[in-house]
This record gives C-alpha cells, structure tokens and sequence, in this order.
C-alpha cells in the first residue's frame, strides 16, 4: 500500500514523457498530412522535410503540434488514444466478440495456463532430478541454459510443424512453446530451493533415520517454498510471451499475438499498442495473483512475520 | 560397580580432507560412557567437541578407531533410533509451529496421532512452553527456541541424549533456570547424556564425567569424574568442592591453550 | 522401423546415462575434466539419439534435418554464418547489451538515492518487462528503421528491467549492521555506495546480467524477424524457412546457442571473479 | 478420411482467399461432400513445410516458393491456378526522383523474403542491377509485413501487392500521385500467384485425385461466386476471420481488386503463364531459385476432371 | 573529583513502532558518563542495551528526553568520528580481507596510505592477528573474526569505544584472554568505554561502573560504582570484594526477570 503514491508518480512521469515524445514522433506524418490537406507547411516538400529531426520540425510548425496527438495511424500513439482502442475494445464489446480483448485474452490466457502448468511441472521435476542424482546434476545444466538461448521464434513453427504431423494442433502446440520458455527459472529457482536446507536442518532427519522420501516431503519441500513462489512469478509471464509468440506461427488466428501481428500487417498501430498493454496487464495481473498466493501461503506456513 | 557401558570409543581417528589439505580433527580419542552419565565435552574451538559428538550419533565416521554404542555400530544405532539430539543453534523449522516441530520426528518414527498429540503435549509442558504450540520459531523468544528444540529431541524418548552447546546464546538467568531443569529431568528419566559447553560452570554443575579435549589435532586432555552429589541446587556453585573442580578444568584448558 | 527407431534411440540413451551415471559417482567427479564431460556426453548422447530418429523414421529434411547435415552446412557456410554472427550479435545484440545496461546501472544508482522512487520504479519495471518482444520489435522498427539500430534498441530494453530490478534489489541488500558500521564512521552517500552497497550488490547485478545475456540474442534475432537488411542470424532464420533450407535454419540455431552459452558462461566466470566471496561461490 | 480436405493458406484470413472461404460459406464444399478446414497461414508458416509434415492435404503458395520446395526434395505439385495475373507491384516515392527501373541504383527496397524475393531478385538481375548496395546498385531491405517503411521513408521503395498494401499506402493519406509503381506483370517478371499444390505422392492415390477434383471444383465455383458477389464475399471473410481486427472497407477493396487477378482464370494453369515464371526464374541473378528446368511441378488431371 | 562529563542521558524514552504495535524499548533512562569510564550494561535479552548503545552512537533517536555526547548531540558527534563501534556479530564485509576490513575505516576518514598501512599492521598485532591481514574472513575461525573487529574499531583512535557483546561467540579461555588485553589497552589509552555484556564475571571484572538493567519496558535499574582498582590480574575474580559485586548484579538481574 505504500507503494501506491510512488508508482503513480512513476507512471506520471512516464505518461509525460510519453506525451512530449509524441509531438516529435509524429511530426512528420502530421506535416505531410496537413500539407495534403492545403495547410502550410515550412520546408514545404516531405523530402526537404527529413532533413529535419522531428523536434526541429515541430519548432518550425508550433501550429501542427495539437494535431500529432490524433493521428489515425500514429508512429507513436498519445496515451489517450491508446486509452480510448482499450476501453472501446474491453469495455463496449461483448466479451464473447471476436472484437473483444477479453476474448483474446482469454485464448492467450489458456494457452499460457496450460503452457505454465507443463512448464513448472517439467521444471519441478527436473530440479528434483537434479538435486537427487548426481549424473543429472552434472549434465542437464548447462543444456537447460543452452536452451534458453536459442530464438524461440525461430523453433516455434518447427514444434507447430512437427506436433501438427503427428496431429496435435490448436491450444496444445501453444501450450509446448509456453513451457518451453516457463520451465527455465523454475528449474533454477528450485534447484536453488530444494538445496536450501542447511547441514544442520538435514542432520537433523539423519538422527530420526528419516528416508529420503520423508526428507523431501518434510524437509526439502517446504523449505523450498519461498524460492518455487519466486521462480512462479518470472515463470508465469515467461509463460505469457511463450503464448503470445506462439500465435504468430500457429495461424495468427485469435489472441493477443494475433491482434498485434494483424494490427501491425493492416497498419493499425492502436489494435497493436491495445494489445501490447493488455498483455502486460494481463502479466501483472497474474504476477499479482502469485504475490498474493505467496503471502497469502508463507503466511500459513508461518514462513512470513506477521 | 556394574555399570551397562552405552558408548565405547577406542582410538578413534577422523581426518577432513579440504581443499587447503587434510585437517585432523579427532586424534587417538578413547572414552567409555555408561548408561545414565552425564558427560560434558568442553574445549576451546575448533578442538572436536562437535565432530565427536557427531561420531556418536553416526553423523560423521571415522576414519580409524572402534566406536560402538549399545554394542553396535553408530549408524545401527541411528537406524534403532538411539539418539535425540540438539545442536548448537535451536534449527527449529519455519514453517511448522513449535507444536510441529516437537511433532516431526514422532510423525517419522510413525506414531500414532493420538500418541502424537499426547507426547508433544507432554514434553512441551516439560520445557515449560505449554500454550505456545500454535505458535511459529520466529514469533518465540531465542530461549524459548532453545528449550522446543530439546523438547523436540526428547518427545520420542531417545535414551541417548547429546546436545551441542544447547544454552550458548542464552543470558544466565535463563540459562540456570534450563540447568536445573535439564538436570531434573535426567534424574528422572536416567538417560545418557552427552553435552558440549564452553561454560566451566556450566560443565561442572551438570555433569558426572567432564571431558576436557585440546585441538591441533583434537584429543582429550583430561577426563574428570564430578566427586558431586546428584542432587545439585544451585548454589552448590560457591562450595569448595566445585571451586576445586572448576579450577582442575581451568587449569587443563589454559594448558591445551597454551601449547 | 518406428520401433527399430524408438527402441535405438533409448539404447543410445541408456548407454549415454549408463557412461555418466559412472562418471558422475565415480571417484574422479569432481575434477574439472570429468565436470566438463559430463554434460557433453549428455549433449553427443542426445544429438546421436536426434540423428538415429531422424534416419530411422525418415523424417524429411524440410521438417527436421539430421546433426550430421546441420554440421556439415555449419562447415560450408562458414562466411555467410560469420556475416550473420556479426550483425545481430556484434552490432546489434552487444551494443543494445552495453547500452542497456549502462542505462539500467544508471537510472538503478539514481533510483536508489530516493527510497520513493525505488518503491515506484520496481512494479512499473516489472510491468514493462512483461511487454513481449514480438509486440515491441515492430514497434522499434517502426522507429529506427530495418539495420541494427532498431535491434539494439530492442535489446537495450530487454536488458534493461531485469538489470534494473535486480541493481536495485541488489543495492538495497545490505545488513542493517554493514550500514550502521559505515554510519558510525560518519561516512556519506559515496563512500557507503563505493565501499558498501556497489559490493554488497554484485551478486544480484551478475544475476541480472547472466539472464539478459541471453535475452539479448534472442531479442536480436527476434527483431529481424521484423525488417532487416539482406543480413543477419534472424533474417538468415526467416527466409530460410521460407526456401525450407532447415539445416540453414538449425546452423544458425546453433551458432545462436553457442553464442548465448559462451556469453553466460563469460559472465558467470567474470561473476566467480568478482564475488568470489559471496557464500554460493565458495566450495 | 476421404472427404475430409485441409486447406493451408499462406497468409492471415482475408480476401485474398475468399474463393475458399466463399465456397465453405455457401456450402459448395458441402455439395461436392467435402468436409473442408482451412488453416489461415502467418508470416512464419511455410506451407510447404505444413504440408511435407502432413499438417495439411493442400497448400496454396506461388510458385517461385513451391519450384524451390521442389528442388529442396519436397516433390509439390500444382494442381490448380486460380489467379492468372500477378498481382505484386513495387510502389515508390515519386519525390526520390524514381522514374524508371534505370532509376533504382543508389535507391532503397524493401522486398519480402521467405521465397518471395525470386522475382524481385531476377527482374533486378535482368535489368544488370546488383542488389548488394552501393552506388549502382540498390539496396535491399527484408520489409516486414506491412508499408511502414514507405510511409517513415525508410525505403523509396517497397513490395505491394494491388489487393493490399498499395490500399493501405493510400489510406495512409497518400494520394496516387506522390506515387510511381511498378508492376512485376508489366515489367515482364511476373511469376504465378497463389496456386493449389499437393504432394506428388499423394496424386497416384486414385480417392485422393477424387477428392482433389471435387475441391478444386467447389473452391473454383466460391471463386466466381466472390468476383459476382465481392461484398458480400468481403463480409464472409469477415466472419470468418479470428482476430476481429480486420475493417470491412479494406476488404471489400482487397476483394475488388483480388477480383481482377483472379478473372482471367477458370482455375487450369495456362502452359505459357507457368513457362514465363519458370524462365525468369531461370534468369535469376547470383542465386537463382531454381537450377534447372522443372519436370513434372505442375499437372492438369485434376482440373481437367474438374472443369469439364 | 572534577571528572569531565562525556555522555549525559536525561530521562531518555524510546518506543519502537511495529506492526504489532508500540514496544517501549527504553523507559526514563538516566546516566551520566566520564571520561575513561568503563561502564558495562547488563540486563536480560530484550531490556534495551543495544538500543541504549545505538543511541549513544546516535545509530538510534530517544523519542524523549535529552542526550549530549561531548557536549553535542550524538548525531554530530558521529559525524565527528568521536565512535569506535563493535557489533554484536564480527559484521566483517566479505569481499574484503581482514587487512581490509580494518582499513576500511581508515579509507573512509582519509588517512595517508603509510599511515593506513602502519595502522592496520598495529591494530592486527594488537589482537593477535598479525599474519591474517590477507585472509578473508570466511576463511577465519568466528572468534578470529570477532577480533578483527575489535581491531577495526580501535584503528582509527575513537576516543569513545562501544561495544555490544564482542566477546559473546567466544570460548572462555579466548575470552580472559581478550578481556585482559581490553583493559590493558583502556588503561595505555584512556578511552572511555561502554560494553553490554551477559556474563556476570566479564561485567564485574571489566567495569568502573555496572548498570543493571530491567525489560518490559527498559529501564535501569541499578549502577554500580566498582571500588576494584584499575589494575586488575585475572584472578582478582576469586576476591571477596568481587563476589560481593558479582552477587549484587544477580540479585539485581534476578529481580528484574521476576517481575
Ligand atoms: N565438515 C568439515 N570439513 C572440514 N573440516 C571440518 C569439518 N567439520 C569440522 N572441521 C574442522 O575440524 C575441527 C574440529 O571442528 P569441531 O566443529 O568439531 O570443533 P568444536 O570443538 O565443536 O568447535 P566449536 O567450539 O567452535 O563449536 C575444526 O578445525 C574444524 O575446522
Ligand atoms: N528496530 C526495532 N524495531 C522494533 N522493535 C525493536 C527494534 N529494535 C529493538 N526492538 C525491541 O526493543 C527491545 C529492546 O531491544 P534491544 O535489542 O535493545 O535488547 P537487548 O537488551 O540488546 O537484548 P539482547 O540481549 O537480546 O541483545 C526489544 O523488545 C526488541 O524487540
Ligand atoms: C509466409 C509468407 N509471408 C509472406 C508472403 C508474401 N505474401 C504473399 S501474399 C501476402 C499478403 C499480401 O497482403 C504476402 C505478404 C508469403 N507468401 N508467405
Ligand atoms: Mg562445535
Ligand atoms: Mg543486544
């Protein structure tokens, strides 16, 4: 709650700047419009034009400032206008509607749900591999970072191709990219958890001659907790991009990647900034929801004061 | 006197082998513990106090030497569940409460919930934290920690109890009161103990047998048997007898010092 | 066949596990040879079970060619991968890299001198490190056009939240006993953040570094995806799917993974380097 | 089964496929009983791939794509060719002082990729101008799928297609005069669009032709039925796209102008059409698409069951 | 005597807020400090010491009451480097060695580099550390560490020293030892020092001045002038005189927990 007051003000401070680069950005569209509209424009040629920078542009025409902030197809649309494509298309659509971004969210957000769900299960059980077999432990690391490195974009339409072969397509295929980029930072975070129990926390069970089984279940599990809650909240919005990347190659039929790619193809910069913000809307609103999951169950475990 | 020897230890060696070479930690070590001692370990750092105790309960083996307790080996031992045992910081697990914690080794050893209930209940009471079971380690004072974490090592009536340094980080009021408390409950139960302080009272008032060790390599340097009466009030600490004993135990630690 | 080819490939894959179960529990684990061959006897285990598929089930080449194909176009296009490797890793990748996190250094030691910025810049942060990379990419060659400015510019802010987060997080994680220490000393703003804070904060700002590294290639590659000169890993990518050229594709894909590993590697060494004090860095 | 069809696109749902879209609207497939799906495409999808995995039975493509799938080893066929003219065009700055093709050197393109730069690159190869930058020769951008670089002048010229982007440069509020475009078809390098292919493999499968036969009946039936009917195709378009993000005005203008590639054909491919795309590809500059003189890239059996 | 008043606390009054609510950390604490005093504060866990000590540092600000350090508030006091501080815990910064870590001090006041290094060689000598000034501190025993601490404070001539708890971590012997050389060092220098401590001997062999204190909220209740003379050989603690002000603390300490 604390926090309230100083990310208003950061936002306040973006949203500004945000404002003041759209005169610039769009000075130029807006000069060659006004042009073709019969206004006077100093230099008056669109060639003569780049040679100015679009700052230097808007000094020479103050009169042309008003109308960089409503351009159809801006370079840089003014919040408000973004503002406006978002509450035309959450708010006065049916959700049902193919026109809404609760629909497009709800695509994206199933596939990611499903995607985070294999992710973090692969993910969890690779760390327990890991931290119970040496062989593992030695070997899948660095192949685990190696995979992360390799352009997703690249290897999605490859997985689509090859589960499409064997029959597999619609929410599943999203769902493969979506874990591929989710199980990552749980396998890192987790390793890390499960190998948080110091000596003396281990030694412990070895007095009682607990089994294995036992130590994991009442010993490295729980301690690990904090760092699965961590590793979630990174890999839910990994999750996110995996889905939304993932709809470019499957079609680009409905979801957030879909908008953004056909905003960008038919030259409608509003659908794609709309969707922009309403998946990283829909980031937070996830990572809030394992925040609160996080306090709300290290709070239970007793793992939070107070 | 025909005394049950429990713990026998015949020229026990341990080396650690580390990155900047081979650290000898227990040299020629030999001790017999019988049934009901109470043996304090005391030395100064890094001497082997904990590493011996360690051996004991089967953490850590040795690398030459016999060690048996009950008559077989330390792992056995652990197997048979011989042992509770407290180490020198509470290690209370967060996210149980304290009635949790007391309750985690009677949920491995599979008692019953009944058994369970009325055992943590038992042993808390014990330690006077009776009402606080619901309540998590950090929401505790470091005493109280302290004292459920011998709780939790005496709730599954181990008869082997060894304790690393189980009061270090208490102030003495707290710590006398445990003292006495610790004692009590020994002479009720007639467990065997074995206890690591760097307290020369504390050594003294406590126990039967006190073992003074030396390090570079870790061996013991003298071993006392406390001519003191079992009972022991607290003041016990001004008479001559004690002063006497404090003062051999001083005086065998200055020379492993100054060697 | 399927099952000539299922039933070979775990045979590859049990005998690789059989050599690195051995390794790995046999006496001579933990020296830096036995380390290092491990997870490659992983890696050879898992391109021989790759190639023994791909010949048994005869799967096409325009879907999933053979390591052995990828290897040898690897060799042949030695000049063109080099063209590439120089376009989107040296020019684009490695200047937004240093860009971005200069500017995420930066704007983490002026946030860090206010506690009310650092409690707004934090969330915001994370927010805009969710916005995903196929939605601002085009956005940024929009902008700056086709060449590798608008890839830099890409990767300048991929790296720059993650960098961010953790200087800040990493700034402030200091005991409250290190701080009063340099109080009593009645030191001030400078030398608390040059003897205290900027050590204390290393291993979090090398968190933050390994993980944009590999943002960084990716961010690169991504980028050129959409709009770029006849060069470049992600261009090379691209079309070369479209002339279904897939050992191209997976040449590229390997010198993007040979990359992206090394530069995390260099980054985890410089790490070991510089916090060779920090507790997970001590044997 | 045997009356089931996937058809695989080469781009997002719009009225550049109406045809098909008509033709399952009005239920042409039904009547021919076809159960047809149609998997829209995206900029990473290459049909040929989707259709080498068995992810679809037909693709369209064009054809410099489909012969260079051919000498990959991925024997496709085309079976049908709906679009008889090109409809690809390069749109310039009249103000860069672009005239001609003689024009170009010094100049910036933006081309597609993805197998769509054989043409380009062999018009250019023909007209003797490198296509490596410099002075005298141009330099060459992978445009991104839309006419930003046009509109922020980062290119003097760019890939069009008549149906699509040459629109959205003029609802960008260009007029027509500020621009010079060059049509592939006029400038003699213009290859065929937007063809049907099928494995060859698949066509020595006699239920398979069957099938075949009855699709490219029913898709060619939609296809006349959208050049009658363009608004009304426009709008099942519409309905049949996704995304929700697609405009109705820009799609009855796509299917106005899609119309006019698609009126001179009855859906056979005309020899000479196929014989002009094959030799300027075989002209191709330093890279040619294509090696040699394809054998057997294309057949008629099916539309001649089809048509007759 | 016309002794020259260092520290002077007036009815001092601290209350901590918390989630919890308010803790009354320190109640109407008075006290008045002389020049080369030794004054040692003992009290049960959570009475307040270490909150006292802060706010002498200045490290902590009194809700009420008044606080003068050399005449000036505590505040400029520490920005006139008037402070040696040892923590509870060694606190050592672990990218440095031990070497510098005693520097780090010196760096920051911006003493010549001869000096710093002269400095550091003969703080480190000091504390029988000499030959550990390129280790790291990880690579030290703890008490190791807690010394070196001990030497970073001294390095730099604060003339008030204090200390919280610094020999806590350390076994007994270590602990004479360190305590001998304190109060050789306090009388070469003439420091004035505050020292909060547990032990009851430690207090009562160190001070010129004890001050018993009692939780709940934190308060003083006791200050004891020692009448021991400054020299003082270890075993001054079996006198008469030193049992008498030993059982006087207890009695106090007793009180306040019973309460
Ligand atoms: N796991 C280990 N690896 C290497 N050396 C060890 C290990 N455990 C202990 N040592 C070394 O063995 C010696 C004895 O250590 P031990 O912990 O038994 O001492 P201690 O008497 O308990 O000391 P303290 O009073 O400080 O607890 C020390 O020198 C220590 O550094
Ligand atoms: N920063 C703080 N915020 C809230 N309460 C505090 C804070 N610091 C100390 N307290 C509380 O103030 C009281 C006095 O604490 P202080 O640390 O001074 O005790 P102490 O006498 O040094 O105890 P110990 O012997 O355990 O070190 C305690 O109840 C403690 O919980
Ligand atoms: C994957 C893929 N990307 C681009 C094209 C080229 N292309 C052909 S039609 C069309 C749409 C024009 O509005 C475009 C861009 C393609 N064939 N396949
Ligand atoms: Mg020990
Ligand atoms: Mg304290």
């Amino acid at each position: 709650m604390k926090s309230i007051l100083p990310v208003l003000t950061i936002i306040g401070a973006i949203l500004l700047l945000w404002v003041l680069a759209v005169i610039p950005m769009n000075m130029h569209l807006t000069a060659d419009q006004a042009q073709r509209d019969g206004l006077v424009v100093s230099p008056d040629t669109p060639n003569a034009r780049q040679e100015y920078s679009g700052f230097g542009l808007t000094l020479r025409n103050p009169a042309l400032i008003t109308a960089t902030f409503v351009q159809e197809r801006p370079r840089l649309p003014s919040p408000h206008q973004v503002a406006v494509e978002m509450w035309n298309t959450i708010v006065l659509q049916k959700i049902s509607s193919k026109r809404s971004l609760v629909y497009h969210g709800w695509v994206t957000l199933s596939a990611t749900l499903l995607g985070f769900g294999i992710g973090t299960s692969l993910g969890i059980l690779l760390a327990v591999g890991i931290v119970y077999n040496r062989a593992m432990d030695m070997s899948v690391m660095p192949w685990a970072i190696a995979s992360q490195t390799i352009p997703i974009l690249a290897l999605a339409p490859m997985i689509i191709v090859m589960l499409g072969s064997i029959g597999i397509q619609g929410l599943f295929p999203k769902a493969i990219i979506s874990a591929y980029l989710s199980f990552f930072p749980v396998v890192v975070g987790m390793v890390k958890g499960l190998r948080s129990p110091d000596g003396m926390q281990l030694d412990l069970l070895r007095t009682y001659h607990a089994s294995p089984s036992q130590g994991f279940w009442k010993l490295r599990l729980p301690a690990s907790v904090p760092y699965l809650f961590a590793s979630l909240k990174i890999g839910i919005s990994a999750s996110l991009v995996g889905a939304i990347v993932a709809e470019l190659p499957t079609g680009a039929r409905a979801g957030f990647g879909a908008r953004m790619l056909v905003g960008d193809q038919y030259g409608q910069p509003l659908v794609t900034w709309a969707a922009l913000f309403a998946a990283a809307i829909t980031a937070a609103a996830l990572v809030g929801l394992f925040s609160l999951l996080e306090r709300l169950t290290l709070r239970r475990m007793g793992m939070v004061q107070a | 006197m025909s005394q049950q020897t429990i713990i026998h230890a015949q020229g026990l060696d341990l080396t650690f082998q580390t990155n900047d070479g081979p650290v000898h930690a227990l040299k020629d070590v030999s001790l017999e513990i019988n049934k009901g001692d109470f043996v304090s370990f005391i030395g100064p750092s890094g001497c082997g106090k904990t590493t011996f105790l360690r051996c004991m309960a089967g953490l850590e083996t040795p690398t030459a030497g016999q060690l048996t307790v009950n008559g077989m080996t330390p792992e056995d031992a652990r197997r048979a569940r011989a042992y509770g045992y407290v180490f020198q910081a509470a290690g209370l697990y967060p996210w149980r409460t304290i009635g949790g914690n007391v309750k985690l080794p009677l949920e491995i050893m599979g008692f019953s919930k009944a058994e369970q209930a009325e055992r943590v209940a038992r042993v808390l009471e014990l330690v006077d934290l009776a009402g606080f079971e619901k309540k998590f380690p950090w929401q505790l004072s470091g005493g109280m920690q302290q004292r459920a974490s011998i709780a939790r090592a005496l709730a599954f009536d181990a008869d082997i109890l060894l304790m690393d340094e189980p009061f270090g980080a208490l102030d003495e009021i707290v710590r006398d009161h445990l003292n006495e408390q610790l004692l009590q409950l020994w002479a009720r139960t007639e467990k065997t103990i074995g206890f690591v302080t760097h307290s020369i009272p504390e050594a003294v008032y406590l126990s039967t047998k006190i073992v003074v060790m030396s390090p570079r390599p870790g061996r013991i340097t003298d071993v006392i048997e406390s001519p003191l009466p079992k009972e022991r009030p607290l003041d016990i600490r001004d008479s001559a007898e004690f002063i006497e004993i404090a003062h051999r135990v001083r005086d065998g630690l200055r020379a492993g010092h100054d060697e | 066949m399927i099952w000539a080819g299922i039933i070979g490939a775990l045979g590859i894959w049990a005998v690789g596990w059989f050599i690195n179960t051995r390794l790995a529990n046999g006496p001579q684990s933990s020296t830096r040879f036995v380390q290092l061959l491990v997870p490659i006897i992983f890696g050879v285990t898992l391109l021989l079970m790759w190639e023994w598929l791909v010949r048994m089930l005869e799967v096409s080449a325009v879907i999933l060619p053979a390591p052995s194909v990828i290897g040898e176009r690897l060799m042949q296009e030695g000049p063109r991968l080099w063209a590439d490797f120089e376009q989107t890793v040296i020019k684009g990748a490695a200047t937004g890299y240093i860009i971005g996190g200069i500017a995420a250094f930066g704007v983490a030691i002026l946030a860090d001198r206010s506690e009310f910025l650092t409690r707004g810049i934090l969330p915001v942060g994370g927010f805009m490190a969710a916005l995903p990379i196929v939605g601002t990419a085009p956005i940024f060659v929009k902008w700056l056009g086709s060449d590798w400015e608008s890839k830099a510019a890409v990767v300048g802010v991929m790296v720059f939240f993650p960098i961010l987060v953790n200087t800040v997080a990493g700034l402030r994680d200091t005991t409250v006993m290190q701080r009063d220490l340099m109080r009593t000393y009645g030191a001030g703003y400078w030398p608390t953040l040059f003897k205290l804070r900027l050590p204390a904060a290393m291993p979090f700002i090398f968190n933050g570094l390994k993980i944009a590294t590999t943002l960084a290639l990716i961010g690169a590659i991504v980028a050129e995806f959409f709009g770029s000169p006849t060069v470049g890993m992600g261009f090379r990518i691209s079309t070369s799917v479209g002339q279904l050229a897939l050992d191209m594709v997976w040449a590229e894909i390997v010198i993007a993974a040979i990359a992206g590993s090394s530069l995390y590697g260099l980054m985890a060494w410089i790490e070991g380097r510089v916090t060779f004090w920090h507790p997970s860095q001590r044997k | 089964g045997e009356n089931d069809v996937t058809l695989q696109l080469q781009w997002v749902t719009q009225a550049q496929f109406a045809g098909y879209y008509v033709a399952l609207d009005q239920g042409f497939y039904e009547a021919e009983g076809l159960d047809v799906t149609i998997l829209p495409g995206g900029p990473d999808i290459a049909p040929p791939q989707v259709l080498a995995g068995g992810g679809a039975d037909v693709m369209l493509n064009w054809m410099p794509s489909a012969l260079a799938a051919r000498e990959k080893g991925l024997p496709v066929v085309n079976i049908a060719q709906p679009f008889k003219t090109s409809g690809l065009m390069l749109t310039c700055w009249k103000d860069s002082g672009i005239e001609s093709v003689a024009d170009f050197p010094g100049k910036t393109i933006g081309v597609w990729f993805f197998g769509n730069e054989y043409p380009f690159l062999s018009w250019m190869a023909q007209e003797g101008i490198p296509t490596e930058g410099g002075e005298d020769g141009v330099t060459v951008l992978k445009q991104g799928f839309n006419v930003d670089p046009l509109l922020q002048r980062q290119a003097d010229c760019i890939s069009t297609m008549t149906y699509n982007e040459y629109g959205q440069v003029l609802d960008a509020g260009v007029s027509p005069d500020e621009l010079i475009t060059f049509m592939y078809e006029d400038q003699g390098v213009a290859t065929l669009e937007d063809g049907i292919y099928a494995l060859e493999e698949n066509l020595e499968d006699p239920v398979f032709v069957d099938k075949m036969v009855r699709f490219v009946r029913a898709s060619m039936e939609g296809w006349k039925w959208a050049e009658e009917n363009p608004e009304a195709a426009a709008g099942i378009v519409l309905d049949n796209d996704e995304t929700g993000a697609q405009t109705e005005a820009a799609q009855v203008r796509m299917m106005g102008e899609i119309a006019k590639l698609t009126a001179g054909s009855n859906g056979a491919l005309d020899p000479a059409d196929y014989q002009r795309t094959v030799d300027t590809l075989l002209a191709g500059g330093s890279d040619p698409v294509i090696s040699a003189e394809p054998v057997g890239a294309w057949t008629s059996i099916i539309t001649d069951a089809a048509l007759n």
